[in-house]
């Protein structure tokens, strides 16, 4: 499992947060060529409540496809990052979005905190790309999938007409950490 | 049979004539209180129903018959004699 | 590089069915088998093929039998509850020898259960599902180009022994997404099912005097016969109370377990010198090869079994297998199914123990690590 | 000259299972000359059941012949029809076959409104497994479930068909045979989804248990109960009591056909 | 006063699970008020469901619930009606539930007139599988297996019910809330089988595929569409394209409840 | 006098069904179950109890399921193909532990296949029909008088550890008429369901605290509960992903298995010093009973294990037995199924081996006694 | 495709106008022909329907339309002319 | 098996013969307290085509229940003669109607043959209780059962009203046989 880089995004369930695991893991495995597998999982309760989606990239294969000890989780929700963020690995990286998340429990591993869906509804304009912001936001702070990739993998999954909206909200999501960075 | 009910954290606006109550955990933001409404007296804040302004309230009940959450009720305050 | 994708299981199943040729899909949506159903209403009515969203899994097997008959290499797919209802029409696919695969997506629990998570509960329905005795081909991929070609090969089994094949895999991996090569069209052989030569007023459905499978006219080609789910002679027409009925029966059986060796697929991963060996299909399997991995870093020598068709079962294999380890060691997301099938061919040889797990979460590697520390 | 049947009927077949004075026979003759009067070739055509003793019908014709899983007959015809929609799919079905456990395959097939001819063998009751009521076995009859009088009640078989969408829907009988070769025949024509609800008279199970001295006398009550509709229309309530209309019921002739509409999309997606 | 829906849900299950805007909410509230206005004591009343979105409405209520298979509901509810003639039995179904695997439940509970209440959750598409056509999807929609627009045909529920036998069916939707109390308890008060067919509005598998731009704009459209019955007759058919009944729209007072046809029969072997 | 009566296998069973208190029976006709309902057709209306014909058999499950839950003892009868059918009901009702009797009256082949001969041949699936772990309680009576007593026992086991339980018997011995003295009322104990003591804001339906068989509220009792055919927690309500889900299904399985001592019944016939054992039940039990008797008067030391519960599996008795004698021979109305359950547990201890017949007649007790002389 | 088919032993009676056929193997004996027969033309022997007086025949066909086993067929013969 | 007696009724379809053998059984089992079971077989064709019934008697237990080696048979028609007829034993008893069954198959049994269906019909009025004349004639063959029992267990069985005719029928059989041994 050399060089095992796992990654959940959580949320509700109306966040598409697995399309983002999805984009994601797209960038990886079809842009950049490396190893990468997707899974997610919701309840019955497929209508809202908690839902994750989880990426794990590799150098060599990968078999177990679900995280279990997690390099970066991002939570738009309260609720999702209560009830998802135990499988943070020590020294891991706990992204959570500023407005929504208020409480981040306890742990071995670097908070950060971004205002994601501000973000997507004020500077973009729409709520719904929120889950682009976070890409952009994601790739930025892992550096594992090129940017050139990541753009190509939301383009080629987004609606039609919807191209330039979404281009914005990577961007905006890359800003997000470059800006902290600074 | 009443199953130890938690107390739910509700919202409340009024005014002489009129009570509006918001369970903020419930409300699912779907804005159809919002918009329905004919008078405007509605808004969202953060993705929940809130009263923007109580005063234009006229009671015609629409968004509480229409909230699909049960989260937003009205009330008509007994009126003074 | 168009051939490159990222796949969902379900996708790369639908994708299989259409590289095998397939043009007939009937079924009714249910969670987690949906997608291969929903990719197909997307592709077929593009290339000409038929897609039936039928009034339930009944008429949806139904359908995918009329439509084999017909000449269509037809498919449907469902999860627990829906193959459940396939069952009657499933084992009249099994005796009229119409050719047909269905992809059973495994979810959790029993009755309506976890339908969101995974399961791996309905093994031994695959095999016993429909009253009577019938064959039962099943395949149980656990990788999404597994899936893909798998079920390529299901098509091909099924055309080739005139008999419905079984392709079942769990929701973890219909559900997660990996990156698949899709063949060039040709790479993977296409077989096709057996087909008359001689002229129709000689014609017998059911002529096994040329060897087991019969071969099979389409509906409309000028071959007029008739189809029964009543037990026939060689003719097709019913018969009762006669020893055709037993041979024939017999004939069904054999189709399948008389070519164990052309069905029968598994993956071995460092079994060479094992003292313990694991067997496990679909995420089992996976998360087996971790284990089995982690194992032999620690110096224990472990290894692993991963059946791709569980049924007609490896048995040959499982008997030699139990004849060389200590001990076999059965994940399942079930409380213990084909740990029984496991236990019946190692015949007391050697220890055979499951570890079960059915509460909507997969068996990690660590659970499975764990069980073969212990066996030593 | 007399009608041929040996033409269609398959050698050494006959003589049918069938009770004697089962009047299925009657009706299969009917099936064969409405299929000899359109002159089409029994390699186009295929002919489906599920199971009953209406269900065994297929065994004795030499066309494309299914019989298949008890009420399925419908959607197992749907696949044959979708996979060749140029060919001809007819079904036959016992009423305990077609709207007892088939019910919601024949409900589907007339919404559905798919180019498939069903001819209901309507005898108000199970008669394969001996004689206990069906869905369509009226109030207060007798049968081996309802040894005291039915007290469940009946679909009216066109009615139902219509309410579901069905576009040409007919009842005949076994009496009225030569008409019954009409109506096979405009039903087979139609292009949409048809319904043919055929009385039919089971002496074995239901005669003997309803009073009906002979399987003579269960045709002569077809021959003064069922009145063609138009003449139906204008009974007074008093003159209707006991009747019931038959003819074609209900059709409809703008709504397009399942095929057509699918094929249609293809095509549509190709251009 | 507000309407004390408390009174009447289980502690500590809201919010449900529906999405946002999704119109269950609404008409699981006027079936709170219906039953409320008929002040039945909930020890006495059963809600029954099949599966779906439509299917989770019970487990919030505090009756005796029964959330069954898909499809079935009526069926189970047959049995508990059956051994309990005298206790109130609901059943709450998808369109998908009712009419799609459960089909044949429902027209042979129209058929037996059983004294059962059955809304039809109707919003045109499997909601709980992610946005499936159903067979009352209109033709030309959008689902996720008809991508390309729908090309089979819907049922009209209303029609269907009535061609099976039901001896009360009704139409309402989610806008016409307060119209729907009064449907459900004519329906709830009627002795024999109803059915209400109720137009509901899933903004997340249905609206969003069918350019409909907030759950707002589906109640909005049902404002428009959904006209009295006896309004709707006057309507020119120009007028009346894309409009659509609602109310009462067939109603038998005469045909026996099977209950009591059942129980009639014990009583006369009794004596 | 009056009490001593010709009937037929199904006949005793339905009379049995009324001893034990059954007043329900919802069903749907199908050949050679269907004088189960025919029979109660006459009768439960005169006491009041409930027959209902059903569309179909799935429907028939269901009302058998709501009778049962609104406090009825529920009956359905069927067989193979209405059996098939009534799997993802019967799973619900496995799941959600609501008591019922299912009868299949077993005839041959798969599909429709002999509708009017006899088979043996669901058996498995009588074990593994529906999808996801289930526990199952299967009897298999072989006489007259034994259909009227397992009949009974059925309906306590079903009552006793809130399962749905099958009785499973062939045509043979459901068409055949014996003599049969119907006991007093009274003279077979009854058993009821568990009944919950507590007040009904207390009542949790699935509360498996004190003990592995909840107590269970029947609907309109003032009990008002929720039942879902989702995995649930001990109040009733859906869980998801959940440790729950887990425990929970072992304790379904637990119920039965782990009351094997109270559920498993078998008859033995000469057993003490076999070499050879027969292991049949039903009628192929009947013709092993003579055929050792033949064998015995031959001086060949053969006996009979005449399973009367085949699931849960007499696992240990077939240990033992194996352990004891040269070889079991297990007559089967299939082409092979009880004995692959019959040789898991003889873990190669001794040679197992079958006698199959699917011919629409039953093996006869020449068949078998020329396979226990050879046996020798 | 007719596979071999076996010669079926048929009795006839005819006179100038008519010929009846009866298969006997075929006829179930439901008397039905003999029963709808507006002229009584038809009979039973042994349980199967044979004629009793072909003279009578009027060739209004009810037997063969009527039978439902394939067992009677009536054929005017050519008119001589 | 001491004292094991089989009987076949075997005609077709509509015969009656599954009544036929029920009568008889129950003659014996509750009216003469001799052991006896009864079975049947018949095709999916259960309408017309060779149907048989089977009574077993015994001093003893009977466990096996079908006929395999058969003291007497009764066929009322030509095909269920040839399809059941193989079964008698050498020295068995084959009886037949003597105006149905043409073909007797040889073999090692004695053969008598009898009007039955004729008596039915014409001496005693109605072919369907040809049945119940077959009773009385293998009653009075196998003087296994005696008549007082036979004759309760036909009128118990039989739709009221149609006693008289039965017993009529009955005794025809009796008749039958005796007039012929006389
Ligand atoms: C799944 C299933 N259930 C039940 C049966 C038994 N069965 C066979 S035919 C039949 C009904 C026969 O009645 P109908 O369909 O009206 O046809 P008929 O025999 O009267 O022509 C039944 C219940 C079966 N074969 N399969
Ligand atoms: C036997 C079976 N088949 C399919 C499913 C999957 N399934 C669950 S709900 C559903 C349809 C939902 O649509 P509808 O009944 O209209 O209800 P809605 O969710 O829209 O309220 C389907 C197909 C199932 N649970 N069981
Ligand atoms: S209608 Fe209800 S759920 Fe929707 S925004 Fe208003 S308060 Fe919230
Ligand atoms: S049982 Fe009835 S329907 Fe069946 S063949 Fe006999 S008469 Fe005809
Ligand atoms: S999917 Fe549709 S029907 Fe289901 S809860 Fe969401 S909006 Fe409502
Ligand atoms: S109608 Fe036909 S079957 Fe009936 S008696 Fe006449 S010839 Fe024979």
């Amino acid at each position: 499992m050399s060089g095992r880089y796992e990654i959940r995004f959580s949320g509700s369930g109306g966040q598409g947060l697995i399309l983002a695991g999805v984009i994601f893991a797209e960038a990886a495995a079809i842009y950049d060529g490396i190893n990468a597998v997707q899974s997610q999982s919701y309840g019955p309760e497929a209508r809202g409540g908690a839902s994750k989606s989880e990426v794990i990239l590799s150098d060599g294969a990968i078999d177990f496809p679900k995280a279990t000890s997690i390099d970066l989780m991002l939570a738009l929700t309260q609720e999702a990052c209560a009830k998802y963020c135990k499988d943070v690995k020590e020294g891991g990286t706990l992204l959570v979005d500023e407005d929504f998340v208020h409480d981040v429990p306890a742990g071995d591993y670097n908070v950060i905190r971004l205002p994601i869906i501000r973000t997507a509804s004020e500077a973009v304009g729409k709520a719904f790309v929120a889950n682009i912001v976070a890409i952009g936001a994601i790739a930025a702070i892992t550096g594992r999938v090129s940017r050139e990739a990541v753009e190509k993998a939301v383009l080629s999954r987004v609606p039609k007409g919807t191209e330039e909206l979404n281009r914005k909200a990577l961007s905006a999501g890359y800003e997000l950490v470059e800006r902290r960075t600074v | 049979m009443t199953k130890g009910r938690q107390a739910e954290k509700v919202e409340e606006w009024e005014n002489a004539k009129v009570r509006i109550r918001v369970v903020p955990r419930y409300c699912k933001g779907c804005e159809i209180c919002v918009k329905l409404c004919p008078v405007r007296a509605l808004g969202m804040e953060r993705f929940k129903s809130k009263v923007a302004d109580i005063d234009k309230c006229i009671l015609c009940m629409q968004c509480e018959m229409r909230c699909p959450d049960f989260a937003i009720s009205v009330e008509r305050k007994e009126e003074a004699p | 590089m168009t051939r490159v994708k990222l796949l969902q299981g379900n996708e790369a199943c639908a994708e299989g069915a259409l590289y095998a040729g397939c043009n007939f899909f009937a079924g009714y949506p249910i969670t987690p088998s949906t997608e291969v159903a929903e990719h197909l209403a997307r592709k077929l009515p593009r290339s000409g093929g038929v897609f039936l969203q039928m009034e339930d899994e009944i008429a949806a097997m139904a359908a995918v039998i009329g439509g084999s008959l017909a000449g269509c290499k037809a498919l449907t797919a469902t999860s627990g509850p829906g193959f459940s209802l396939k069952q009657e029409n499933l084992g009249f696919a099994m005796l009229t020898e119409i050719p047909c695969v269905v992809v059973d997506v495994m979810r959790g629990g029993p009755s309506t259960g976890v339908p969101t998570g995974p399961g791996q509960s309905d093994i031994m329905q695959c095999r016993w599902g429909t009253h009577g005795d019938h064959p039962s081909i099943c395949l149980t991929p656990a990788y999404v180009e597994e899936i893909f070609s798998e079920t390529v090969r299901a098509f091909n089994l099924s055309e080739k022994y005139r008999t419905p094949v079984i392709v079942a895999f769990d929701e973890v991996v219909g559900h997660m997404r990996e990156r698949i090569e899709i063949p060039e069209p040709g790479a993977i052989p296409l077989v096709g099912r057996p087909r008359p030569t001689c002229p129709p007023s000689e014609y017998l459905p059911y002529d096994d005097s040329r060897g087991d499978v019969p071969p099979m006219a389409n509906f409309f080609e000028g071959y007029r016969y008739h189809v029964t789910g009543l037990n026939h002679g060689p003719d097709g027409f019913p018969v009762n109370a006669s020893p055709r009925i037993h041979t024939d029966e017999l004939r069904l059986l054999r189709k399948v377990e008389g070519n164990r060796g052309d069905i029968v697929r598994f993956a071995e991963h460092r079994l060479e010198d094992a003292e313990v060996a694991v067997f496990a299909y679909g995420i089992c399997g996976r998360s087996a090869k971790t284990a089995v991995d982690q194992a032999r870093s620690e110096g224990i020598r472990a290894g692993l079994f991963r059946p791709l068709t569980v049924w007609p079962f490896p048995e040959e294999q499982v008997a030699a297998l139990s004849g060389r380890v200590r001990r076999i060691v059965v994940p399942e997301l079930s409380l213990g199914q084909i740990v029984l099938e496991v236990d019946r061919c190692a015949k007391g040889r050697c220890a055979v123990e499951g570890i079960h797990r059915v509460d909507g979460d997969p068996i990690t590697p660590a659970q499975i690590l764990a069980r073969i520390r212990e066996a030593l | 000259m007399a009608f041929d049947y040996g033409k269609y009927i398959r050698p050494g077949k006959l003589p049918h299972i069938w009770c004697p004075g089962c009047s299925y026979g009657i009706v299969f003759k009917s099936l064969l000359r409405a299929v000899d009067a359109q002159g089409l070739d029994p390699d186009d055509i295929a002919l489906v059941s599920g199971i009953g003793c209406a269900s065994r019908l297929p065994g004795y014709v030499d066309f494309n012949t299914l019989h298949t899983t008890h009420g399925r007959a419908l959607a197992f015809a749907t696949g044959l029809k979708m996979a060749k929609p140029d060919k001809h799919v007819l079904v036959v079905s016992g009423d305990g076959d077609a709207t007892a456990i088939g019910g919601n395959h024949f409900i589907h097939a007339c919404r559905r409104n798919i180019d498939i001819t069903l001819l209901v063998f309507n005898n108000f009751i199970y008669g394969m497994t001996g004689g206990q009521y069906s869905p369509s076995t009226q109030p207060g009859r007798f049968a081996s479930t309802m040894p005291y009088g039915n007290v469940d009640f009946a679909f009216d078989i066109p009615a139902l068909a219509t309410g579901a969408g069905a576009t040409f829907v007919a009842r005949g009988t076994a009496y009225h045979a030569a008409a019954l070769d009409k109506l096979i025949v405009d039903a087979m024509r139609h292009r949409g989804f048809s319904v043919v609800d055929i009385v039919n008279a089971c002496p074995t199970t239901y005669g003997r248990r309803n009073k009906f001295k002979s399987p003579t006398d269960m045709l002569l009550w077809m021959k003064d109960a069922f009145v063609p509709a138009a003449a139906y229309a204008k009974l007074s309530p008093d003159e209707a009591a006991g009747k019931f209309p038959m003819g074609v019921l209900h059709r409809v002739d703008g709504k397009p056909e399942f095929c057509e509409a699918y094929y249609g999309m293809v095509e549509r997606l190709k251009s």
